[in-house]
């Protein structure tokens, strides 16, 4: 009978289609006492090289995984035990959980559950994680989709049901984004919490999300108890057009994927399956018209054309914007447009996909606006 | 009482239809003609295959036929084109490898088309155009367009599998299709009465349980009569039809064939089975047009075969740069 | 939403859809009826594999049956191609092309060249092709270079369900005339496939892979005997880019020569028979225009000079497989001036 | 040995004009013709027949019997020796089948076989002078000759040939139409009908709207084509010298609609003002002001302005053989031996 000091740590499963991951370098060593949260692997998803933080706290026994091999999640990865927990078992339970990968008798790890809801005679898609009175809903930006945020629905969700939503034109949801304006978004994420039954969320938007999710908050303040501007559009006047038109136009890997390096600060996160996923997204019917639109809406020339910040002046609503310093699609001076009206918080080495890049900076940033909401 | 009898008479020609089936056939006698001439000085490349003695064929069948209607063509396809409609300065354009051709001078005498017109083009391939025709008209039967595809061929591509199989599907099918089959008696130097076993080409229609008939090809009014039916039928949906052809050419199977293979058959013709001398006699002596208006109409046609040598020799070449062009829409 | 469908669904999947959308694609050839005429109508086998089965009941008169008569039928649907139509003919298999292949490259490749660019031919002709079956020399050959070898077609080789359905629909919206060939051993892998429509353009290849020591082309069902070679390698050691071009005319060179650009090394897998065929194509393509990068002879794994055997054990030996794609990148890896 | 001299023509034209694709007649083929002749010279060997001159064609009939003869084996019946006439160039026209005939009848052929229809007869009747005619019917468009079995029919040429039977006793001399329009003049052993059409076009009348007149030296109630129509209205038999004229209106007008067979697959009705019998040597003046003189229901001459066409009818037709005659009389006995016990 293995000792229940013994604790697992296994190979986290970041968004719907990760089924394996690779740990590309270990950042504790062996017998180093380790504290909760504190970085402990970087792990390559395919679509992208992500962080591991410690979910136990003491001291890290063992490392199963070898770097650069090849995990299914759910598979452990380290072993953490009290230091008075005798090798031998150590390594009865390291050779019990290589058996059982190796037998394949992993239990299924649960990813978010999709569905889909019908808003104004179109489907739109959702992924859902946790349980709890208070909804977080998850908006993500030009060109994304629910599953942009997985490095932090998880984590969020101990206590909280969090929908992350596919916006009109986006993801797994109809393609018919109506005029692409600003108001025809707000009104499908309103008609979202109406269609999930959610009198009252707590939005976090990213990019053109959240812009969106400040429009929705104008529009129906008493629906939004809170929200978190990740590098939010509509602020101040600086965009890379060319990242959006490109964006738009681009039918090949070779075309897209200079575009993608723009996204973050380490460009090497951007990487091949990234670029595949989203051609994969741009070919569907109606992926081309729906981003021209959208395209339309969010440029004018060279400069920003929706106005968020004036949106959000004429609210209340408790509201944390976030941004990363190295953003180069809409630059953090921009941040300036928000003025007094918000807490904002500057993230060192990360760009455009802040929630991608430190998560954990996005998450504290929720944390705080739900705590004010 | 006969008068009054007449008119509702089946395929009776008005002048006006007559005058343009007169000058249609013209048109293509005296295209070939100062084509054979002009080929012989050596300004036209490639091959040429001519149609002269053989004009009451294609324009029999054509006047029956408008835009709706699809044609497939031969080798020796001047005469059809010129039925269907295709520009005549374009087309000698084309013969002469200019880029104001109908195909910019990338197609030449055996590719001269005009799909504008349901001209599906002339064709290098002996049999290539019946498995067309069937597309065409089954095409035509999808959309309910009521139009009938026509495929020329010869007594050579009558032993070819491709004629065959498309008799068989155009039946199977149920069609709005009419086969052509132009006996002209020799595929290049060889004898049809050689080379098709049946001897007649019409006699196969029963073999696909479709009507098979001969014409005499040389004669206009019994062209026109017997691809009137055909056409009516099919586009009523009646089903295929297989007309056989019965003339000569006039000409060798391409310009420069010594014609050793054959006698005096063509002075012959030339003197008694012409189809424009015989239109000219029975329609003068119907008095339904004059000699003077079919004297006019050979002057006009003349003309214009004039200006389309001239402007076909000024026309420019086709440039460079087209030889990598239109070979696929999109690549 | 992407579910995981077979080979044969996606296919099937994108001829419906397509002709849900536009009322000008039908779909002709043999069986696809299945006794049409008779009472076999009733349970339409939808070609000899049942490729397009429940089309026939589902668009009544769209779906036509054929004679076994390929130069007719495959002349009709080029035919009606040039009316206005966007017919998609099934040529059983490809080796049967021997028996329409006038139609196909005299006729519909040639048509918008000789007219001056004035036709216009959508024509996509499906054919199953490919080794693996024990069908022997006349039901097996990978002939997608004959086509490659023409003006005026295009041709793709679509690797799994994805590149099915997303290669087919794009083939018949094409304007130009479309070989589409698959290989009658992939019908029944799986893959995720989106539901919803959804177009891979032509001319632009796959990375399936990313690695930095050998470029290895892989086309058609060789791109999963490829990947399988690279996973062995990796453990080895050895980091294999594997690049699907999906089409061969177009073919995506940019991509392959990036590729050999950064790896220098290049391993072309071929199911077609060696002389003349994808693997030589781009072979010398690469050598002409990356030679400076080229770190170690190039290495062809195809077929052999044969007519593919009947017995197991020799069509075995004649498939390309994992352990001779292995075998050539450890050659090309090993290579030394 | 003797020389017993018989002639076969066969037309490889007919049986095959438009009528195949207006009403659905069916097709003749050549090959069932050269089949005919072949069947015919096994009959003519039985009977003891010698020498058989057959036309030559560039429709592949003479050809295929050629053929035929090259690959004869020792058990096949004997057959007489075959001489094609190819002294003349073949024109593919009528002409072909006159000079074939005037060279057998000068060959001293003691019988000829027409293969054809109405119009190969015809043709024959012209240069056959007295030798007597077998007309044998390879159309399904036929008045005159009749629909036989070539080896009967051949059974009954031999035995005429061989001098079997009384050459009176078993053949008859038909009538015949003669008109003369546009200065041709023509023989009809069936009907002349005048039509507006104004074009021969392609030949077949099948469009009783264009109809005018009809005269016909005989009309029969079984009968199919034009005769057909007085054939049911007011038959008129083969073996009596009158014959029957009718005034054609359309059935608005008419005194009698018939619905007669006039073309086979097309039983349409016609419209009759009035009839009378028309009498040996009577001379007729066409009514009709233009339009086409159709002989046996074929388009032949077009006419325009005087002289009117004019219609005889005359006794003089060609010598036919009645083969029900031929068989049914004392050389039937030819085929019978006395076995001996």
């Amino acid at each position: 009978m293995a000792d229940e000091r013994i604790k697992h740590v296994t190979m986290p499963k970041w968004g719907l289609s990760m089924k394996t991951g690779r740990i590309t370098e270990w950042l504790a060593e062996e017998g180093e006492t380790v504290s909760q949260g504190a970085d402990l692997a970087d792990i390559d998803t395919d679509k992208i090289v992500g962080t591991l933080e410690s979910p136990e706290e003491g001291v890290l026994r063992r490392i199963v995984a070898d770097v650069g091999a090849e995990i299914p999640v759910g598979a452990t990865i380290a072993l953490f035990a009290p230091p008075d927990v005798p090798d031998a078992e150590i390594d009865a339970e390291v050779a019990a959980a290589r058996e059982k990968l190796a037998s394949g008798l992993l239990e299924e790890v649960a990813g978010p559950t999709v569905a889909t809801v019908e808003v104004d005679g179109r489907p739109l898609a959702y992924a859902t994680l946790g349980d709890g009175e208070e909804v977080v809903v998850l908006v993500h930006g030009y060109g994304g989709d629910k599953n942009s945020w997985l490095f932090v629905q998880e984590k969020l969700a101990e206590g909280r049901t969090v929908h992350a939503l596919d916006l009109p034109g986006h993801g797994e949801s109809a393609k018919d984004v109506g005029d692409g304006g600003l108001d025809e978004l707000a009104r499908a994420v309103i008609g979202f919490l109406d269609a999930v039954g959610v009198p009252r969320a707590h939005l976090v938007g990213h990019s053109l999300g959240g812009a969106v999710v400040t429009a929705v908050a104008a529009a129906a303040p008493d629906r939004v108890r809170s929200l978190t501007l990740v590098a939010p559009a509509g602020f101040g006047t600086e965009v890379d057009g060319e990242y959006l038109r490109v964006f738009a136009s681009a039918a090949s890997r070779r075309e897209l994927k200079p575009q993608l390096g723009k996204l973050f600060a380490d460009e090497n996160l951007a990487t091949r399956q990234l670029a595949d996923d989203l051609l994969r997204y741009k070919r569907l019917d109606g992926v081309d018209a729906a981003l021209d639109k959208l395209v339309k809406t969010l440029l004018d020339g060279e400069t920003q054309a929706i106005d968020a910040a004036s949106l959000l002046g004429s609210t209340s609503v408790p509201t944390v914007v976030v941004w990363g310093r190295e953003d180069r699609v809409l630059p953090v001076a921009n941040a300036a447009a928000v003025g007094e009206r918000a807490e904002i918080r500057y993230v060192d080495g990360a760009g455009h996909m802040v929630h991608m890049e430190n998560p954990a900076a996005v998450r504290d940033a929720v944390e705080e606006a739900v705590r004010r909401g | 009482m006969t008068d009054t009898l007449s008119t509702s008479v089946a395929y009776e020609l008005k002048p006006e239809a007559l005058h343009d089936a007169y000058r249609t056939m013209r048109t293509i006698r005296a295209f070939e003609e100062r084509v054979h001439e002009e080929f012989a000085t050596g300004d036209i490349p490639g091959f040429v295959h001519l149609y002269a003695g053989e004009e009451a064929s294609a324009v029999g069948v054509c006047s029956h036929l408008d835009n709706r209607d699809t044609i497939a063509s031969t080798h020796r396809g001047h005469g059809h084109c010129i039925a269907k409609r295709v520009d005549v300065k374009a087309m000698m354009a084309e013969i002469y490898g200019k880029s104001t051709g109908s195909c910019h001078g990338k197609g030449g005498s055996m590719h001269i088309a005009d799909l504008s017109k349901g001209m599906l083009g002339a064709n290098g391939i002996v049999g290539g155009g019946p498995p067309l025709i069937c597309g065409t008209a089954l095409a035509a039967k999808q959309k309910g367009t009521g139009g009938v595809g026509v495929a020329f061929f010869g007594d050579g591509a009558s032993n070819q599998g491709t004629t065959l199989e498309s008799l068989n599907l155009a039946a199977v099918w149920n069609l709005p299709a009419v086969f052509v089959a132009e006996n002209n008696g020799y595929a290049e130097a060889t004898s049809s009465t050689w080379s098709v076993a049946s001897d007649n080409i019409a006699d196969r229609a029963a073999g696909f349980g479709m009507p098979g008939v001969i014409v005499d090809g040389f004669d206009f009014f019994a062209a026109y009569e017997a691809a009137g039916e055909a056409i009516t039928r099919a586009r009523e949906g009646g089903g295929p039809t297989l007309i056989e052809m019965k003339f000569t050419r006039y000409f060798g199977h391409f310009e420069g064939d010594q014609q050793t293979y054959r006698a005096d058959e063509v002075a012959r013709a030339r003197e008694t089975l012409d189809c424009l001398l015989r239109f000219r006699g029975r329609v003068t002596e119907t008095g339904q047009l004059s000699l003077e208006t079919l004297d006019r109409i050979d002057a006009e046609v003349a003309e214009l075969i004039d200006e389309a040598v001239d402007e076909a020799k000024r026309a420019p070449k086709p440039r460079a740069a087209d030889l990598t062009t239109d070979v696929y829409v999109a690549y | 939403m992407a579910r995981t469908i077979s080979y044969r669904e996606a296919i099937n999947e994108a001829l419906a859809q397509e002709m849900e959308r536009d009322e000008r694609v039908i779909v002709m050839g043999e069986d696809n009826a299945g006794g049409a005429g008779s009472p076999g109508d009733e349970d339409a086998w939808g070609g000899v594999l049942g490729v397009t089965k429940g089309l026939y009941h589902r668009f009544p008169g769209r779906v036509l049956d054929t004679p076994i008569s390929e130069s007719a039928f495959i002349g009709a649907a080029i035919g009606a191609a040039t009316a206005g139509m966007r017919p998609v003919a099934e040529l059983m298999f490809i080796d049967f092309m021997g028996v329409c292949f006038d139609q196909i490259f005299n006729q519909a490749a040639k048509f918008r060249y000789m007219f001056g660019g004035k036709a216009v031919t959508p024509v996509v002709i499906r054919t199953m092709y490919g080794a693996g079956l024990r069908a022997a020399a006349q039901h097996s050959q990978a002939l997608y270079p004959v086509f490659t070898h023409i003006p005026g077609l295009k041709v793709a080789v679509p690797s799994s369900p994805y590149e099915a359905k997303g290669l087919l629909t794009q083939a018949i919206r094409d304007d130009d005339p479309v070989i589409f060939c698959e290989h009658k051993a992939l019908y029944d892998t799986t893959g995720e496939v989106p539901e919803e429509q959804y177009v891979i353009p032509f001319g632009e290849a796959n990375v399936v892979r990313d690695g930095g020591d050998v470029t290895v082309v892989a086309i058609g069902r060789m791109v999963s005997v490829a990947l399988a070679a690279a996973d062995e390698l990796a453990g080895a050691g050895i980091q294999c880019e594997v690049i699907d071009p999906r089409t061969t005319s177009p073919l995506d060179t940019d991509t392959i020569l990036e590729s050999v650009e950064s790896t220098g090394r290049l391993v072309v897998v071929d199911e077609s028979t060696p002389r003349c065929n994808l693997a030589t194509d781009i072979s010398a393509t690469v050598a002409q225009q990356a030679f400076r990068a080229l770190r170690a002879p190039i290495e062809m794994v195809t077929a052999p000079h044969t007519p593919v055997p009947f017995a197991g054990n020799l069509e075995d030996l004649y498939i390309p497989d994992a352990q001779r794609v292995v075998n050539a990148v450890k050659s090309v890896t090993s290579w030394e001036r | 040995m003797g020389d017993t001299v018989v002639g076969i023509v066969a037309n490889p034209l007919s049986g095959r004009d438009i009528r195949r694709l207006v009403a659905k007649a069916s097709v003749f083929p050549t090959a069932e013709k050269a089949n005919m002749v072949q069947r015919m010279l096994t009959a003519f060997g039985v009977v003891g027949v010698d020498r058989v001159l057959v036309g030559t064609d560039l429709g592949g009939i003479s050809a295929a019997v050629l053929r035929a003869i090259g690959t004869r084996t020792p058990r096949d019946p004997p057959w007489p020796e075959v001489e094609f006439l190819d002294q003349d160039p073949i024109t593919q026209t009528a002409a072909d089948t006159v000079n074939a005939v005037r060279r057998m009848a000068e060959a001293g052929a003691r019988v000829v076989v027409c293969l054809g229809g109405d119009g190969t007869v015809r043709a024959a009747a012209a240069a056959c002078g007295d030798t007597p005619l077998l007309p044998l019917s390879t159309g399904t468009n036929n008045a005159f000759p009749q629909l036989r079995e070539a080896t009967v029919a051949g059974l009954a040429a031999g035995l005429v040939a061989v001098g079997a039977v009384d050459i009176a006793a078993v053949t008859r001399r038909a009538p015949v139409l003669r008109v003369d329009a546009a200065g041709r003049s023509e023989l009809a052993l069936v009907d002349v009908c005048t039509s507006v059409n104004r074009y021969v076009g392609a030949r077949a009348l099948w469009d009783p709207a264009a109809l005018t007149e009809l005269y016909c030296t005989f009309a029969e109630p079984d009968g199919i084509g034009l005769s057909s129509v007085p054939g049911v209205l007011c038959p008129s038999p083969r073996d009596e010298p009158s014959g029957v004229a009718l005034m054609l209106c359309p059935p608005a007008e008419a005194t009698w609609v018939v619905a007669a067979p006039i073309a086979p697959g097309l039983v349409v009705p016609v419209g009759v003002r009035s009839w009378r019998r028309l009498e040996p040597g009577e001379v007729v003046e066409v009514a009709t002001p233009r339009g086409v003189v159709a002989v046996d229901g074929e388009r032949e001459i077009e006419f325009s302005d005087a002289p009117a066409p004019r219609v005889t009818l005359r006794p003089d037709g060609p010598r036919c053989v009645d083969v029900r005659a031929v068989l049914a009389g004392p050389a039937r006995n030819r085929l019978i031996q006395e076995v001996e016990r």
